[in-house]
């Protein structure tokens, strides 16, 4: 085998092993964004799978991708996801905030409170 | 594999909408429409690799920047709910 | 998988659909027209159509969005039942419809069929000729500028004309003094966001002439281009405040390059006229395929001007109209 | 099989357009007839976008790879009428708010009473 063929296989795993972990995280946000007691749990889970999903799957067919420009591109969308995702997970936990939607805590604890409002 | 990754793409997507329609906070529903946007980018994307037409990329790129216009727009409103109320 | 994928999508679509007819809250309603625009999307993006799929990413999630939000912000948000009889005369009404509508599917053409009367009438010789006649590889961008340039420019004019429409109904530059418009900047806004959207303003600035200039050979033009500036600004808007966005481009430089827009499409129309050749023909212009690029360019700058300015008139009409 | 896969994408337009008439003509409130009318709009691009897919065709972009390719002529079609569907959209959308200013509703059984001539509108547009 020459070194062509093993660096083509294993760019070949390499991206699709990316690809899985990225679905599969995809599947795991969707199930903790239906099966999660109240919203800032949700908002937890669908976050964070959803910048691992991006970034796996992206990732992949950037490594499978056949030519330079595409995979340039797919790195830009990927860039792009990974600050857009996260910034409105941010700005919607801290709107639910401050419109009055309190995490449901166990036991007595007073409910948080924004600091200086 | 590319057919694992559309199938585990669109089951996420499916399970979001039943997020997005059962609510029962607005902002559930908020998490859900962005969670189906940045689904429908990696949808799209994979489908563009599984026909080998690497166009579709760039609707994926117009999409991870415009996505987050929706979710600014309806948080727009409820903070402006609130400041009228 | 393609088989599968479409049912799947196609169930999603249909839910959607169903769903945004229970819902009472509007803003959800707005929400779930959102998601219906993205599944959409991935549909025309299933069968084919990028072009199409493109248009839908581009006004879909940034421009209708937030224009029914806007309005919902002038009108309320909650709606009223509707009475028991109206809606059981209304489902009964969309069965038979529906019925006779699927009944009527019988006799039509499979889906993908290549035999059938669509495929065999004008397609073919645009699917061939087009690299000869017009020297583009986007077929879409060729029929859309060259061959069926008349339409094309008669939806331009429609977009123009629904922004005068929205000027008038929403008043003019004399209307009634704001009391106040959409909710103001405020210092203690969100940090992240503001400097997000400092950071994809600029990108946005730049994937519009992309879009604009790489139409010939990719899906793109100058409608989907207008509508990503147009996205972009109404973003600014949204982060910022209206105020900004109304110190940044004046309405009234809008209207100007609007009507600029439309005027440049039938201003290379008449140039063709006048050197001899027929309305909208680029090859006056030049010989092919120089001649059609130049036509081309010319009417999807065109297009561009039109689009972009009249999305953002729309929504600065919406967001800086006071609350009654 | 194939010929009930063949039909589905027709069935699923059906399905959607119904809803769209549906909710046009049973709810009341003008700016949810606009999402409904939006819905019907939908189906009807979604018709033509079907009527165009040719089986094993690709996007009609032309490529050396490729020699079969899907109609580009609906595309053009539904390309500009998405559009025209935003500005007439912004258009009905506009005249909801007009409504809503002048009569304080926009629900249709509650402007019904007030647009009879025996009842003429207590207060007309501000301007």
């Amino acid at each position: 085998m020459s070194a062509i063929e093993i660096f083509d296989l294993a760019r070949t795993a390499l991206g699709y092993g990316l690809l899985a972990i990225g679905s599969l995280a995809a599947l795991i946000g969707a199930i903790g964004l239906l099966r999660l007691p109240e919203f800032y749990t949700r908002a937890h889970a669908a976050g964070i799978t959803d910048t691992l999903g991006a970034l796996g799957v992206l990732l992949g067919l950037a490594v499978l991708s056949p030519d330079l420009l595409t995979a340039l591109k797919l790195i830009v969308v990927l860039v792009v996801a990974l600050f857009a995702s996260p910034t409105s997970c941010h700005a919607l936990a801290r709107a639910a905030f401050r419109s009055g939607v309190r995490p449901a805590l166990d036991g007595n604890r007073p409910p948080p409170t924004v600091p200086g409002e | 594999m590319l057919f694992a990754a559309v199938a585990a793409l669109f089951a996420t997507l499916a399970l979001a909408l039943i997020r997005a329609v059962a609510g029962p906070t607005v902002f559930d529903r908020v998490l859900a429409l962005n969670l189906i946007g940045t689904k429908t980018i990696l949808l799209i994307a994979v489908l563009g690799f599984a026909t080998d037409r690497f166009d579709f990329i760039d609707i994926a790129l117009v999409y991870a920047v415009l996505n987050l216009i929706g979710t600014v727009a309806v948080m727009r409103y409820l903070i402006g709910e609130k400041e009228r109320a | 998988m393609e088989d599968f994928l479409m049912i799947g999508l196609l169930l999603v679509l249909c839910a959607t659909g169903i769903a945004i007819a229970f819902m009472r809250d509007l803003l959800v309603v707005a929400m779930l027209s959102g998601i219906f625009s993205f599944v959409c999307c991935a549909v025309f993006v299933l069968f084919d159509a990028p072009d199409v799929a493109f248009t839908e990413a581009c006004v879909g999630a940034g421009v209708s969005t937030v224009l029914t939000i806007a309005a919902i912000r002038l009108t309320g948000r909650r709606e009223k039942r509707e009475g028991r009889r109206a809606s059981v005369l209304g489902l009964t009404l969309a069965c038979i419809c529906g019925l006779a509508l699927i009944y009527g599917t019988l006799e039509l053409p499979r889906f993908g069929d290549p035999r059938a009367p669509s495929q065999t009438h004008v397609a073919p010789h645009y699917i061939d000729r087009t690299a000869e006649e017009v020297g583009v590889p986007n077929i879409v961008t060729a029929v859309l500028g060259s061959y069926r340039g008349y339409d094309t420019m008669g939806e331009t004019v429609v977009v123009f004309t629904a922004a005068l429409g929205v000027l008038i109904l929403l008043g003019g530059a004399q209307s009634r003094p704001l009391r106040r418009g959409d909710a103001p900047a405020r210092k203690d806004q969100d940090v992240v966001l503001r400097g997000i959207a400092a950071l994809f303003i600029p990108m946005t600035l730049f994937l519009a002439p992309y879009v604009q200039f790489h139409g010939a050979y990719s899906p793109g033009g100058g409608f989907q281009a207008g509508a990503i500036l147009g996205g972009a600004m109404i973003l600014y808007a949204l982060v910022f405040g209206i105020d900004r966005l109304n110190q940044l481009v004046p309405e009234r430089v809008l209207r100007v390059i609007a009507a600029l827009g439309v005027l440049t499409y039938g201003g290379t129309g008449v140039v063709t006229v006048l050197l001899g050749h027929r309305f909208l023909d680029y090859d006056a212009l030049g010989a092919r395929p120089a001649g059609q690029q130049i036509g081309l360019t010319a009417i999807e700058l065109g297009v561009f001007m039109t689009v972009a300015c009249v999305m953002i008139i729309l929504y600065q009409r919406f967001a800086s109209r006071g609350d009654q | 099989m194939r010929d009930l896969i063949g039909l589905f994408p027709y069935w699923a337009v059906v399905v959607l357009m119904m809803t769209g008439l549906y909710i046009v003509i049973a709810q009341g409130n003008l700016v949810k007839k606009l999402v409904g009318l939006g819905i019907f709009q939908v189906s009807v691009f979604l018709l033509y976008i079907t009527a165009g897919v040719v089986e094993g065709g690709t996007p009609p972009i032309l490529n050396d790879q490729f020699t079969s390719y899907t109609n580009p002529l609906p595309s053009v079609l539904i390309l500009t009428a998405i559009v025209v569907g935003v500005a007439t959209l912004a258009v009905g959308l506009a005249l909801a708010v007009r409504i809503r200013e002048a009569f304080g509703t926009i629900e249709e059984d509650e402007l019904q009473p007030l647009a009879t001539p025996e009842q003429p509108a207590q207060k007309g547009p501000g301007a």
